[in-house]
């Protein structure tokens, strides 16, 4: 977008404005997210509780209720505990919030040549990961600063919880990582085009595995129950953020739903084929770019669907996850880390990587062979890894040939070793 | 089988295969099985291995590859068994009688080399002739019977503690001690090595280190009991009465070295193929027909010596002044290199004078007794006389005759009063060594030698008898003994075939005898011989005559006090009993070698006529005594001299049998009469002819006295001096002390000490303790790095 | 006067940022504050990576500094803090003397780093020039044995391998180092 | 022409000599950060910044658009700084336990206390 602009007007400007269209986007993204997350938490609570949840406000379904919430929020009066470290205590929401926000920036909403993406990083994966992590970090504060035992208590569960479940989080993220061979979100989310049948989490059974412990320790990382140690009603009024309230106290609220939907997000771009959807749709349009940039757009659109569609499923499962199972004990939470999550994650990890060096260019389970182009390993770039339409018959079939002559070195390459 | 290659290697092997259980049972003989009896089976092992591969090397080798000459001692003694025999044999007789004979068969050559400085030629090596085999077979037989009667014998010595009850301690006690089993066979097998050593030498300067190795191992071995003060004593006389005779004999082989100029025995090829001519060849060189000549080196150096010509070269002694009657040109050297030689021999075959540490050396094990006494040390005096015989003069061998004849004289009156039953035994040893001695001054060379053999069965049969005797009672002293037939008969039998065999019995003038019958007369004969020729040497004719009369006597006195009769301590006799299995089956198998060794259908004889050393067949003459003849061995086999010989023989054997059968078994007189009617010369000879007592008299008091003066020097003299110059020192260094050691000394090490203690106290206050100050002082310190390298850069080093 | 070259811009602003949190860092006395204004500080320093061209590891640096250690900082705060708000006075003789030891030793480190012309940094011609080259891939293949920039080079598995089996050490033995230690009357009582 | 030196700043790429700067600064402030703090943890954070400092000299030296003579450390900047990181995180925990420990032992966290091994 910047370069497009600053043909017309100052690059600074330029920048600044393009800048500015993808914070708000972003911006937008998570608060309206949140907006509906927390009114389809309410519905989907109530429907699994068997009543109906939200129905004055706004309509039929309520659905204006959350609107409603933030607006009386907004006008609750901002207080401090008397003993509190006013800079920190005001500050953390903030931290929170931002790293929330952050993560969306690497995180592409359609890829292709040119993605749907605020900064296109070839790091991606790794920047989201590192920008959720910084979550904590305001929760900590909020903890700290609070000069509550409550708080404290519930940031003392929320550091060991996230700073534990990042070690089994970060080996499932290797696995798509390993098998796109990029760090690039746009580029692990390309190699899953195609049908259902390419995506990662049917790559091969360890994959299909590896989703799963994901699942669980996504659900931890960000808070969510069974593991919301941090903020146990029961036990901790309301863990960190007791001492919060007003537009605050919404900050850590819309942050949460922020980071669930993020890690959502980042289970379909890993695993469940991005904005490839499990029909390839725009492949039997020929919506790409090059039969026009309108064409293109309505493809982009489609994926963008896509991955919003999928991070909202994931959502939900979260809710429903909430809902439906009882919260663990603390040493239950550390249990399933360490005990479980960790080597399970490993021993996947392990034979993903066996698999890819048995079975190379096969999906789904190792049945169906994909182009190789997919698969070879480059540096990075999602724009030089894509294949060109006008090279692509006589190079698929080049590196068919290339791909059928591997398997063979390889297994000489085994029986060397 | 090639003689010439075959019998150095098996008669090395027999010589190593000792060693080798030596150096084992040194390394590993504690380990060897329940204390260390394994020790003992390997070294039984080792000396029959030994025993097999002399046997081998005897009639695998040396007997089909050497026909024995015609025969001639044989065919003498049996002259009534065929006429056309006689003739022949007298044909060959009177020529042996006036030439002389060659060198014998013998195999001569160098192992190793230990070292060549000049023409002195230092090597290990070997010379085997007749002689060689026959005493490697007889030594490693009678050592093997010997060995595995010692399994059962030393059996005392395997018990954990072992009770010496005749060491008493100070505390009253009996000496209690662990058991000595493995050590008693290591040096068994070290002895046997040795006196394989001596046997198979091939040179002067090889025989000399394995004669002191044996005396080494005498010493051992006598000291066994080293608790014992009368076995360490005993041990200690051994040694040093051998050293006195090695002595002596070093002087000779000096003489004989510095003269001759080569130790080795035989002709051997030289690495450049050139023969040189060893000790025998040189001294009887065979352009003057084998006849001892003194060679010219040895000439020009008498010249030196007697004539104190320093000058005197071999180029004088090559024109000589030639008296074809009368050359003492030489023979002077001879007659010291020869009686040199001889007096190691006096030493180990304990010859009068040096025979006083025989008899003490029965203060060891009885198989030691026995191993020393018939087969190992004393036979190697006589065998290297007999090895020697080429070098003696005629004088010399006279002087070996008086010798072996005063002590045989000495020993065997001796033996007659004494009453330890390993006493009489060891003054008989001493007594035949004098016979063998006698012989081998008279020219008796086979007849010697073969009662070196004959002897060493009988008395190593003897002495094991008087073991498995005193096994059983517990006692060396004949006193307490008698009656022993009945509880031990197969001791009694065997004792007795031994006692037969020593005093020469058989059938006079026949060939019917046991060992000794054979060995004996035809000393005696010799002796005749020597006798009828030189009449002003009378003495010695009638000497063994004496002699076989006093040994009958003795010998049967041993028997009869302690096999016949009633028991004298009935307690001790109940005790007694049969030795086992292990004793007595070596004691049949010796007694069966004492009756028949001498047989002539075994050839023994004949066999040491092979190796009859070059020259000494014929009559000799002495060049200094010029009435002196030694006669031709063969001259004693005419019947002249053969058949009274024989008879007296007989007659006195037969005398002292029925004198001692008087006294001690059928008791017509009574010996305690006997005893008090001569009374001094009961004591003369209960005291062992004042020997002792004249030595400590004649050596060890005035020894003592010089010492006790010497002493007394060292006590107040030199002491004195050192003690005042030690109290001078010590005023010195107390001055030094006060003037430099506490001031600059002491000074200067406590400066560095306080400054050192003061830079400790400094450098502390910089170990503050506090992390904040360290963190300040790493920050300082890389500033000032930083400026002192500008500095340094700026001002001190040149911009190229 | 050119354009603004905007990496520079970035650079001035993430320094400054950096610097500025760090000095916050020094001067701050509350330990909770002096953590968070350290996570700012080196979330700066990460951009300033960035920028160098080295995105890998400044998202490692987000990921494990930002991320990791200060969280576990925080713990030891929590863990360790007797008083609501830690706060330990240095004396005012010390802060002087740091100082001027710093400020010397700045003073030399910046003289040093200007009075070498190399790195002044290149034209702006040669800047604008610029194509960014990804460094995962080469930084992943020297991890594991192959140089893609340089194959007459080593890789770096040995020392990855080493300081992996380093990480696993250390934190077993920091487990071991910081567990409970049980009270001697638990002890009798067992 | 003379330049006013600030005047192009922002319009000249910036140098090695600039990284090294901003990492002298940063390992300044964690070095006084290490001299001046009392409080062990003040002390921890000191040494990340001081290793974050060093850190930013290598990136420094491995990047290839801040020299003007085309040499760098090239990729082992970057690796050496990744190697620092991840020792950076062990040290932390065991500097943590460390302080675990001296807390259990002291009541305190107070460096100053730490020294029975003065001289």
């Amino acid at each position: 977008m910047a370069p497009f602009l600053s043909q017309y007007i100052w690059t600074w400007l330029a920048y600044t404005i393009a800048g500015l269209v993808h914070v708000v986007l972003i911006l937008n993204l998570v608060a309206v997210g949140a907006l509906v997350f927390i009114w389809l938490e309410r519905k989907i609570s109530g429907r699994i509780q068997d009543r109906l949840g939200p129905t004055r406000v706004g309509g039929k379904f309520g659905w204006l209720q959350t609107l409603a919430d933030g607006i009386k929020l907004l006008t609750k009066e901002d207080l401090a505990p008397a003993g509190a470290d006013h800079f920190l205590f005001r500050i953390a929401p903030y931290v929170s919030f931002c790293a929330s926000i952050a993560a969306f920036i690497a995180i592409p909403f359609a890829g292709g040549e040119y993605p749907w993406i605020a900064q296109h990083l070839n790091v991606g994966v790794f920047f989201v990961l590192a920008v959720l992590g910084l979550e904590v970090f305001g929760v900590i504060l909020a903890g700290y600063s609070s000069a509550s035992k409550w708080s404290l208590f519930g940031a003392m569960r929320e550091a060991a919880q996230v700073v534990s479940y990042e070690v089994p989080l970060g080996m499932c993220v290797v696995v798509p990582v390993l098998i796109a061979g990029s760090l690039d979100l746009v580029v692990i989310g390309d190699s899953q085009a195609g049908s259902l049948l390419n995506w990662f989490i049917f790559h091969d059974p360890f994959t299909f595995i590896i989703f799963w412990v994901y699942c669980t320790c996504a659900t931890a990382s960000v808070n969510r129950a069974p593991f919301d140690l941090a903020e146990a009603e029961s036990e901790l009024v309301a863990g960190f953020h007791t001492e919060y309230s007003g537009l605050r106290w919404s900050f850590f609220f819309m942050a949460e739903y922020g980071s669930m939907f993020s890690v959502s997000i980042l289970a379909s771009i890993l695993f469940l084929g991005g904005w490839h959807g499990p029909i390839p749709v725009t492949n039997f349009l020929d919506l790409s770019p090059e039969n026009g940039p309108v064409l293109g757009y309505m493809g982009q659109l489609i994926g963008a669907v896509n991955v919003i569609g999928k991070g909202v499923f994931g959502v939900c499962i979260m809710m429903w996850i909430r809902w439906t199972l009882p919260r663990l004990r603390i040493d239950q939470v550390m249990a399933t880390c360490l005990k479980y999550c960790t080597p399970i994650a490993a021993a996947m990890f392990l034979g993903a990587t066996l698999w890819q060096l048995q079975m190379p260019g096969k999906a789904f389970f190792g049945l169906i062979n994909v182009s190789p182009s997919v698969f070879a390993i480059g540096d990075g770039g999602s724009a030089t890894r894509l294949v060109k339409p006008a090279e692509s018959k006589q190079d698929v079939n080049e590196q068919d040939q290339i791909a059928r002559k591997k398997p063979a070195s390889l297994e000489l390459a085994q029986k060397g070793l | 089988m090639d003689p010439d290659t075959t019998l150095p290697v098996l008669l090395m092997a027999a010589w190593l295969v000792p060693l080798a259980s030596f150096v084992l049972i040194v390394l590993f003989g504690k380990y060897m099985g329940p204390r260390g009896i394994g020790a003992g089976y390997l070294s039984v092992l080792a000396i029959v291995t030994s025993a097999i591969f002399s046997l081998i090397a005897m009639f695998g080798v040396w007997l089909p590859n050497h026909d024995f000459p015609a025969a001639h001692e044989s065919e003498h003694s049996s002259s009534t068994h065929d006429g056309a025999v006689v003739s022949a044999t007298d044909e060959s007789h009177s020529k042996d009688s006036h030439s002389n004979n060659p060198h014998p068969d013998y195999y001569t050559g160098d192992w190793y080399s230990l070292g060549e400085f000049g023409t002195l030629k230092l090597t290990i090596g070997y010379y085997i002739d007749s002689l060689t085999v026959a005493m490697f077979c007889m030594v490693s037989v009678i050592a093997s019977c010997v060995h595995i009667y010692a399994l059962g014998y030393m059996h005392d010595e395997l018990h954990e503690q072992f009770v010496d009850h005749e060491v008493t301690l100070s505390s009253g006690e009996h000496l209690h001690r662990k058991g000595r089993f493995y050590r008693f066979f290591q040096y068994l097998s070290l002895f046997c090595f040795s006196m394989f050593g001596i046997v198979i030498a091939g040179n002067v300067a090889m025989v000399f280190v394995f004669w002191e190795l044996v005396g080494i191992c005498s010493y051992f071995l006598i000291g066994f009991y080293i608790e014992r003060h009368s076995a360490s004593t005993a041990a200690n006389k051994a040694f040093i009465v051998n050293r006195i005779g090695d002595f002596g004999m070093l002087i000779g082989m000096m003489a004989l070295w510095s003269s001759v100029g080569t130790f080795a025995f035989g002709d051997m090829k030289n690495e450049k193929g050139e023969v040189e001519q060893g000790l025998f060849s040189l001294l009887r060189p065979e352009e003057s027909e084998y006849q001892l000549a003194p060679p010219a080196g040895m000439i020009a150096e008498q010249k030196r010596m007697f004539a104190g010509d320093p000058n005197a070269s071999a180029g004088d002694a090559a024109t000589p002044a030639i008296d074809p009657k009368r050359n003492t040109q030489g023979q002077w050297l001879l007659f010291i290199a020869g009686v040199g030689i001889f007096c190691g021999c006096v030493g180990k075959s304990a010859q009068f004078p040096l025979h006083v540490w025989l008899p003490d050396a029965m203060e060891g094990p009885t198989p030691v007794s026995a191993l020393v006494h018939s087969a190992t040390m004393v036979a190697a005096g006589v065998y290297l006389v007999g090895r020697f015989y080429p070098c003696f003069s005629p004088e010399a061998l006279l002087v070996i005759a008086y010798v072996g004849c005063i002590t045989l004289f000495i020993a065997a009156t001796i033996a007659i009063t004494a009453t330890d039953i390993k006493r009489v035994l060891a003054y008989s040893t001493v007594s035949q060594l004098g016979y063998m001695m006698l012989s081998l001054g008279l020219g008796g060379w086979v007849a010697g030698m073969f009662h070196l053999i004959t002897h060493a069965f009988f008395k190593g049969l003897l002495f094991l008898c008087s073991g498995s005797v005193i096994h059983a009672v517990h006692t060396n002293d004949m006193t307490f003994m008698g009656g022993l037939r009945k509880k031990m008969p197969i001791t009694a039998y065997t004792m007795l075939v031994g006692c037969l065999a020593i005093i020469g019995a058989g059938f006079p003038l026949s060939v019917y005898g046991l060992s000794g019958y054979y060995s004996k007369d035809a000393i005696i004969e010799q002796a005749w011989s020597f006798g009828s020729v030189n009449p002003q040497h009378a003495i010695l004719k009638w000497a063994p005559v004496a002699g076989a009369f006093i040994t009958a006597f003795y010998m049967f006195r041993l028997w009869y006090m302690t096999f016949a009769g009633q028991p004298s301590d009935p307690h001790r006799y109940d005790h007694a009993h049969e030795s086992p299995r292990v004793m007595t089956g070596p004691l049949i198998v010796l007694a069966a070698f004492a009756i028949g060794i001498g047989w002539p259908i075994f050839h023994v004889n004949d066999l040491l006529e092979q190796g009859r050393p070059v020259g000494t067949l014929s009559a000799t003459h002495g060049e200094l005594l010029t009435n002196l003849t030694i006669p031709s061995e063969h001259d004693s086999h005419v019947p002249l001299i053969k058949i009274p010989a024989g008879i007296a023989a007989f007659c006195t054997a037969l005398a002292g049998v029925l004198l001692a059968s008087i006294i001690y078994l059928w008791r017509l007189l009574n010996p305690d009469e006997l005893k008090e009617s001569f009374k001094p010369l009961y004591g003369f000879l209960w005291n062992k002819w004042y020997f002792d007592e004249l030595y400590n008299y004649l050596f060890v008091k005035p020894t003592l006295i010089v010492s006790h003066c010497a002493a007394w020097f060292d006590r107040n003299i030199i002491d004195s001096i050192l003690h005042t110059s030690a109290a001078i020192c010590k005023a010195c260094s107390k001055v030094v002390d006060a003037l430099f050691d506490q001031t600059v000394v002491d000074g200067t090490v406590n400066t560095l000490a306080s400054g050192t203690w003061g830079l400790g106290l400094w450098l502390r206050k910089i170990q503050t303790g506090s992390l904040r100050q360290y963190v300040m002082f790493i920050v300082i310190g890389t500033v000032a790095l930083f400026v002192t390298i500008s500095i340094v850069q700026a001002y001190f080093i040149p911009t190229s | 006067m050119d354009s603004i070259y905007w990496p520079t811009f970035f650079f001035y602003l993430f320094s400054g940022l950096a610097c500025a949190f760090a000095v916050a860092v020094l001067l701050s006395s509350n330990i909770v504050r002096m953590a968070f204004y350290l996570v700012l500080s080196l979330g700066a320093t990460a951009g300033l990576m960035f920028l160098a061209g080295a995105e890998f590891v400044g998202a490692m640096q987000l990921l494990i500094y930002v991320g990791g250690t200060l969280v576990l900082l925080i713990f030891g705060v929590m863990l360790t803090s007797q008083e609501r708000f830690v706060v330990m006075k240095t004396w005012a003789g010390d802060w002087v003397k740091a100082f001027l030891a710093g400020g010397a030793l700045l003073f030399i480190l910046a003289y040093a780093a200007f009075s070498i012309p190399e790195w002044r940094g290149i034209e702006r011609t040669e800047a604008d020039a610029i194509v960014a080259q990804p460094t995962v891939t080469p930084i992943a293949m020297g991890l594991l044995g192959a140089r893609t920039d340089d194959p007459s080079r080593a890789g770096y598995l040995l020392p990855f391998e080493i300081v992996s089996v380093h990480l696993l050490v250390v934190l077993i033995g920091a487990a071991y180092l910081a567990r409970a230690k049980r009270s001697r009357s638990s002890i009798e009582k067992i | 022409m003379f330049n006013f030196p600030l005047a192009n700043l922002l319009s000249e790429p910036v140098g090695v000599a600039h990284y090294v700067t901003v990492g002298a600064i940063l390992f300044i402030c964690g070095a006084l950060c290490m001299a001046t703090k009392r409080n062990a943890l003040g002390v921890l954070m000191g040494i990340e910044l001081v290793l974050n400092g060093a850190n930013l000299n290598f990136v420094a030296f491995g990047s290839q658009y801040l020299r003007n003579d085309g040499h760098s450390l090239g990729l082992d900047g970057q690796l050496m700084a990744l190697f620092v990181i991840v020792l950076a995180a062990a040290e932390a925990a065991v500097a943590l336990a460390i302080a675990l420990n001296f807390y259990n032992n002291h009541d305190s966290i107070d460096v100053d206390r730490a020294d029975q091994l003065r001289g």
